[in-house]
């Protein structure tokens, strides 16, 4: 418990993780916001499987509005 | 799997994209005069350190924060017209998505630029990566600043993508770079139904990352100053109403992008008059509700009378700041009300009006905020206590940062399609008579069971 | 170091009925610091920095202190509090304000980026910014005091400060250091009465004590026991280590 | 004479006629509790508050809570059902009236609990006969009042309507006095055009007017509070805070109470999943405003560290009141996590053993042991365990560290195990939040007045122990709200029959525009590329 409680306001205290945790924030951002746009292109009808099951709720959501 | 259909505006959307006139040509070179007096200035600033602004002790903080918070505040219009109706499921918010999101993609780096300015060593900013320490809500702005500005780039680059993909293919007679420039912008966008079906279900998901992302913005950016003792600064309100005062000057905003859009490249098939009627109902909700907030904190300040909290209440309500304090309440809040309720329907030239003073009225907002409290400090003495009055060098630096948005808009609306083709099109598809499928809605099971 | 290093924890009280505002420890504190000197237009704007400020209380000049000739004017002088809990310490984004583990919050011009977050913070108002390239005019730049805590990316103490930075009273720590280097060549333990700030040194009416607040014999630690003892904006929860005696 | 669908005959107007025996149970049991809780004020009546446990300085207890609590829980009706109602929401016509009656008992019953608060009840009038308007509770008196009315009127509104329509479909073997009754109450109505016009210019009125009234209701009543200058209450955000809090738990009410008809009654053909699943959420949204709001008024207190305020989210934190305020957070995530992952969950991951309910067992078990374990003396058995199964010996601050990981992970487990099982049941799940929701908001007003009482600026710090009195009068206070809500759903139907119908008509017509699907021509297909050669 100590060391949760340390660890937690070394985090938030010493110089440093802040900045890394930033750099964390963005560059997953970055990574996903890649891999969606990638994956949006490659949407082909007539091409690949459909990745996801995902995907047909998306479809069912879209025509049914 | 739903057809696509050509959208009958289409020629009037991309029609800004096909005349540039001289009148552009002035506008951009007035604006890029104003951003060069600005950066004159801000050469002065970082010259001669920034002694050069009217900032001193105790007030550190002026014009610039305040423009970073209202600038924060404008660029949330976009988010909430696309992203939170778009949750709420508003259709009639397609047309307008755009213009709205393009304000929050040039306005977010005039916001950011504020604090770089407002720094006193700028060239140490990269201190904050190498150093951050999470504890500062300075971070916390850091961070979720950043990621909004990358976030809502990317947002809307997405709804962007198959209306370049347009421009390549109709925009042939364009110069060879801008052909060149949609070419690669497109990354090959086809228009495969698929893809659409894939776009629409990031940017639905995107939609409410984006939301949370807007909450947790503004709500951090008021908690550098929430998080201090000083008073009036130090209330737990400060970030509900920092949001809503945000959300309520943005979409004052688009409002005003909207109204000119519309007359300047005649889209008023396009921008129907009812957008105008649907903002204004979301306007009256926002004036009230920043009414309820505003009294809701002076209120308590009042009556639990703490000494120091006083003096900021008193230097607001009757004192130095009592002035703009009431010509903020006055502009943000008696005429706006008044011309939302009884003049505003069907009638743009008042909700421009209203909704210029609206945003006017913020700007003031954010002062009255942030200068009375540094004003009126518990222990500083100072022979003229408080006696800020900003010089030529913030006032030249705030107009080229309103020039350099303005600039970037009106350079956008000339290279891209300031109205979504695609989203709008489906919306043509949608009407009932031509479409493919009404849509049918379930009464509960009532209407299965019940007999008629 | 070897010589039974222990941290002390610092503290000054301030006596009011022996302060006779005279400015001294001001004084003291500019020539000891290397604060610049502005001009009186800089300073009429309110960009004079006195790390250790002498000023009448209340400060609201709007504030009714009494009908001439019967008018009761207070003085307070005031250094760095050098709070137990410092909201300018939480609030700096790059650590270039910190408190140190001998309680000491110490202002690092070499990493500060000017962001003024904790010159907003401080309630007390003790923390100054450079608004201009600091300048001493005449034969004030040739007597400067050579002193400084340098190195690996610190500059402290009262090193020339670059424009666009915070500083702030650091309880003379250079003469801290100074110290503990000699008692360090002369091999022997450090003892907390080699070191006192510059403006407890100079003050005229032996207003200031100072020393370490966790030995219970020391001046300090008997005088914040005085029923006289308070400190300065108690209830915003910061625990000043700068106590002070009531008038009267 | 007014027609009714043969249907809503049977399911809403047939049953107000009879009364069967689970109805005098339950009637008689709630009448026993009030009687009890009548005896006990009287009581108090005559020895005093000092019954209570109230002390100095905790000078507001349970009965405040009570009163801060059933104000709330009464914002359910009017406002849910006025903002349905100005937005036009078509599915919240059979839920409405339950709503409404919600907000009026919730109100007689809030009401109840400032007047068992009163050390004198016997001089309410004073209040205004010597009102100062100065004073936040003279303006708690008028925007009650005036909430109590307009929400009373509200309730009457949409009755008259049904009332007429009771009057002209009695059945034959009616009581008089019932007859009497609907006549009285249809004051003469009679469905003509322009009286049903006017009927509903006067509702869409007052369902404007109600929303402004009903904020500031909650609003006032957290100035009560807020004006004050004791720490933990002097704060600004409490006017917003408290009305999110309020339409908050007053959704899970509305969750409960209409779950209740819904069973009880049988009107599962009327309150149907739809009516579940937006008012859920609407549920999610508040969860998380509220959420937003707790944090943000906790943290600011907690970032100035100010002396007097500090010590009072202290308390709530780790000290005497942490029991209560953690119970509060835990119960808003579990009501979070059933409203909101379930309704996440792909279909597709159900064949995944994870989402099993064997397996939410074995991590409640699990989970048992491992708190277990945490906290049994040092060198805790836990280390123990991990030394001997992994022969690598651990300090016991890092098995502390993985025990704490451990249980949060098999608390997770119980969540995805049960999650499956909670889609399956929508009805169920949301009562289980609601019920989450209006403990946890109970709680949280609770965690707002009592820390700032026990812990005064200038006052030695207290405990405060409700006493039986107190005890038995809150029992009585809910005794008496279901006794309301019972009673007045055996005399008026569950579901507004004429908003129904006419939801009816409306639905009907907007089915006849559908038209059936075309198939797409061949200029459509090409034209769908949006005219882009492919290849």
């Amino acid at each position: 418990m100590e060391q949760i409680v340390s660890l937690i306001s070394a985090f938030f205290t010493e110089p440093g993780p802040g900045g890394i945790f930033v750099l964390l924030v963005i560059s997953l951002a970055g990574a996903v916001y890649f891999i969606l746009i990638r994956w949006i292109l490659q949407g082909d009808e007539s091409g690949l499987p459909i990745p996801s099951k995902m995907l047909k709720s998306y479809r069912q959501l879209s025509s049914r509005r | 799997m739903r057809a696509r259909l050509i959208n009958k505006h289409e020629a009037a959307i991309l029609a800004p994209l096909r005349d540039f006139t001289n009148a552009d040509r002035l506008l951009w070179a007035i604006l890029v005069g104003l951003i060069a007096v600005g950066g004159y200035a801000y050469y002065q600033q970082w010259t001669f350190g920034l002694g050069v602004t009217g900032l001193n002790r105790p007030v550190y903080w002026g014009v610039y924060i305040t423009n970073f918070v209202f600038f924060i505040g404008l660029a949330h219009s976009g988010t909430f017209i696309s992203a939170i109706l778009r949750l709420a499921g508003a259709s009639w918010r397609k047309p307008l998505v755009r213009a709205a999101e393009a304000i929050t993609i040039f306005s977010l780096p005039f916001g950011v630029s504020s604090i770089l300015i407002d720094m006193g060593r700028p060239e140490r900013a990269f201190n904050i990566i190498f150093y951050g320490r999470f504890q500062s809500p300075l971070l916390w702005d850091f961070t979720a600043v950043s990621l909004y500005m990358f976030s809502s780039v990317v947002f809307f680059y997405l709804s962007l993508l198959p209306d370049i993909a347009l421009c390549r293919d109709r925009l042939t007679e364009a110069p060879a770079w801008q052909r060149q420039m949609y070419r690669l912008l497109a990354l090959g966008w086809e228009g495969n139904p698929e893809q659409y079906h894939r776009l629409e279900g990031v940017l639905d998901g995107m939609a409410i990352f984006m939301t949370l992302l807007v909450v947790t913005v503004h709500t951090v950016v008021s908690w550098v100053f929430g998080m201090t003792l000083q008073p009036g600064w130090h209330t737990a309100l400060i970030g509900p109403f920092f949001l809503l005062g945000a959300i309520f000057s943005g979409t004052a905003a688009v409002v005003i992008a909207l109204a000119v859009l519309r007359r300047v490249y005649h889209l008023e098939d396009i921008l129907p008059i009812n957008l105008f009627n649907s903002l204004r109902k979301l306007l009256i909700v926002f004036t009230l509700g920043w009414l309820y907030m505003m009294v809701a904190e002076y209120l308590t300040i009042y009556y639990g009378g703490v000494t120091e909290e006083m003096l900021v209440f008193w230097q607001k309500f009757t004192d130095d700041f009592a002035g703009m304090f009431w010509l903020m309440v006055l502009l943000v809040f008696v005429i706006p009300l008044f011309i939302f309720v009884f003049l505003g329907k069907d009638r743009i030239g008042w909700m421009v009006t209203a909704c210029v003073l609206v945003n006017v009225g913020m700007w003031l907002e954010r002062y009255v905020v942030i200068v009375p409290t540094e004003t009126r400090p518990r222990l500083i003495y100072e022979l003229v206590l408080g006696d800020y009055s900003p010089t030529w060098v913030e006032g030249a630096i705030t107009a080229a940062l309103f020039s350099g948005m303005i600039l970037l808009y009106a350079a956008f609306t000339r290279y891209f399609p300031i109205v979504p083709v695609w989203e709008t099109a489906e919306e043509a598809e949608e009407k009932p008579g031509e479409t493919v499928t009404a849509p049918r809605r379930r009464w509960g099971t009532v209407g299965k069971t019940a007999p008629k | 170091m070897g010589f039974g290093f222990f941290y002390m924890r610092w503290s000054m009280v301030i006596d009011l009925d022996k302060c006779v505002a005279c400015q001294g420890c001001s004084v003291a504190c500019r020539f000891e610091n290397n604060t610049p000197v502005v001009k009186p237009d800089e300073a009429i704007k309110g960009r004079a920095i006195r790390w250790n400020d002498v000023f009448p209380l209340p400060i609201n000049p709007k504030e009714e202190t009494g009908e001439y000739p019967n008018v009761k004017t207070r003085y307070l002088t005031r250094p760095c509090m050098h709070c137990e809990n410092p909201p300018c310490v939480k609030v700096c984004p790059v650590q270039a304000t910190f408190k140190n583990e001998e309680g000491i919050v110490q202002q690092n011009y070499a990493r500060c980026i000017g962001c003024r977050f904790c010159t907003v913070a401080c309630p007390y108002g003790v923390r100054y910014f450079n608004w201009h390239e600091p300048e001493w005019e005449g034969s004030l730049a040739t007597h400067l005091n050579p002193d400084r805590l340098e190195g690996d990316g610190d500059l402290e103490g009262p090193a020339i400060r670059p424009k666009g930075i915070v500083e702030k009273c650091t309880f003379c720590i250079h003469r801290l250091q100074k110290a503990r280097a000699r008692a360090d060549s002369e091999k022997r333990a450090f003892r907390p009465d080699e070191y006192i700030p510059a403006c407890v040194q100079t003050c005229t009416g032996k207003a200031r004590f100072f020393g370490d607040l966790d030995d219970p014999n020391s001046t300090v630690s008997l005088l914040a026991k005085s029923p006289r003892a308070f400190r300065v904006l108690e209830d915003v929860g910061t625990h000043p280590k700068v106590i002070y005696l009531k008038e009267g | 004479m007014l027609t009714v669908d043969p249907q809503d005959k049977a399911k809403l107007i047939n049953p107000l006629f009879v009364a069967t025996p689970r109805f005098w149970i339950a009637a008689s049991a709630l009448s026993a509790i009030v009687a009890w809780g009548l005896f006990m004020y009287a009581r108090q009546l005559i020895l005093g508050l000092g019954e209570t446990g109230m002390n100095r300085p905790t000078y507001w207890g349970v009965y405040m809570v009570n009163f801060i609590f059933f104000i709330g829980i009464s914002h359910a009706g009017t406002l849910i059902s006025a903002i349905l109602r100005v937005t036009g929401a078509e599915w919240r016509r059979p839920i409405t009236r339950v709503a409404e009656a919600i907000t009026a008992f919730a109100l007689v019953v809030g009401s109840l609990q400032i007047i068992i608060d009163m050390g004198r009840p016997d001089r309410l009038i004073f209040v205004i006969l010597y009102g100062r308007i100065q004073s936040p509770i003279l303006w708690d008196v008028i925007s009650v009042t005036t909430y109590f009315l307009g929400s009373i009127t509200y309730l009457y509104l949409p009755l008259i309507p049904d009332a007429a329509i009771l009057r002209d479909n009695c059945p034959p073997n009616a009581p008089v006095w019932q007859r009497l009754l609907y006549t009285v109450l249809a004051i003469g109505w009679r469905g003509t055009r322009e009286q049903w016009m006017r009927l509903e210019k006067a509702i869409a009125f007052m369902a404007v007017f109600i929303i402004p009234v009903a904020v500031s209701v909650h609003t006032i009543i957290s100035w009560i509070l807020a004006t004050t200058v004791q720490p933990g209450w002097h704060s600004s955000i409490f006017g917003p805070y408290f009305v999110v809090g309020a339409i908050f738990s007053g959704i899970g009410a509305l969750f409960i109470a209409m779950t209740a008809v819904r069973k009880v009654l049988g009107l599962e053909n009327y309150i149907a999943e739809r009516q579940y699943r937006n008012l859920g959420l609407l549920f999610v949204t508040m969860n998380a405003i509220w959420a937003y709001f707790t944090y943000a008024e906790q943290l600011s207190i907690a970032a100035g560290q100010q002396l007097e305020e500090f010590p009072i989210l202290a308390s709530k934190l780790w000290g005497e009141f942490a029991p209560t305020f953690w119970v509060m957070v835990v119960l808003m995530i579990v009501a979070f996590w059933i409203l909101l992952v379930p309704k996440l969950l792909p279909a597709s991951l159900e064949s995944v053993p994870f989402f099993r309910r064997r397996y939410a067992l074995a991590s409640g078990g699990a989970a048992a042991i491992t708190l277990f374990l945490i906290n049994t003396p040092q060198p805790s058995l836990l280390n123990v365990l991990i030394t001997s199964l992994t022969g690598v010996a651990v300090t016991d601050a890092a098995a502390q560290t993985l025990g704490w990981i451990l249980l949060i992970v098999f608390i997770i487990g119980i969540g995805l195990g049960v999650s499956p099982w909670l889609k399956a049941r929508p009805v169920t799940a949301s009562v289980i939040a609601s019920a989450c929701v209006v403990v946890g908001m109970w709680l949280e007003r609770w965690n707002i007045i009592l820390p700032t009482m026990t812990h005064p600026r200038l006052i030695f710090e207290s405990i405060y122990q409700p006493t039986f009195t107190e005890l038995s009068l809150t029992a009585a206070s809910l005794a008496l709200f279901a006794l309301m809500f019972l009673v007045f759903f055996k005399l008026f139907p569950a579901v507004s029959i004429w908003e129904v119908a006419e939801g009816r008509v409306i639905e009907e017509a907007k089915s006849k525009i559908t038209i059936p699907a075309p198939a797409p021509s061949e200029e459509a297909k090409q034209l769908r590329r949006w005219g882009i050669k492919k290849g």
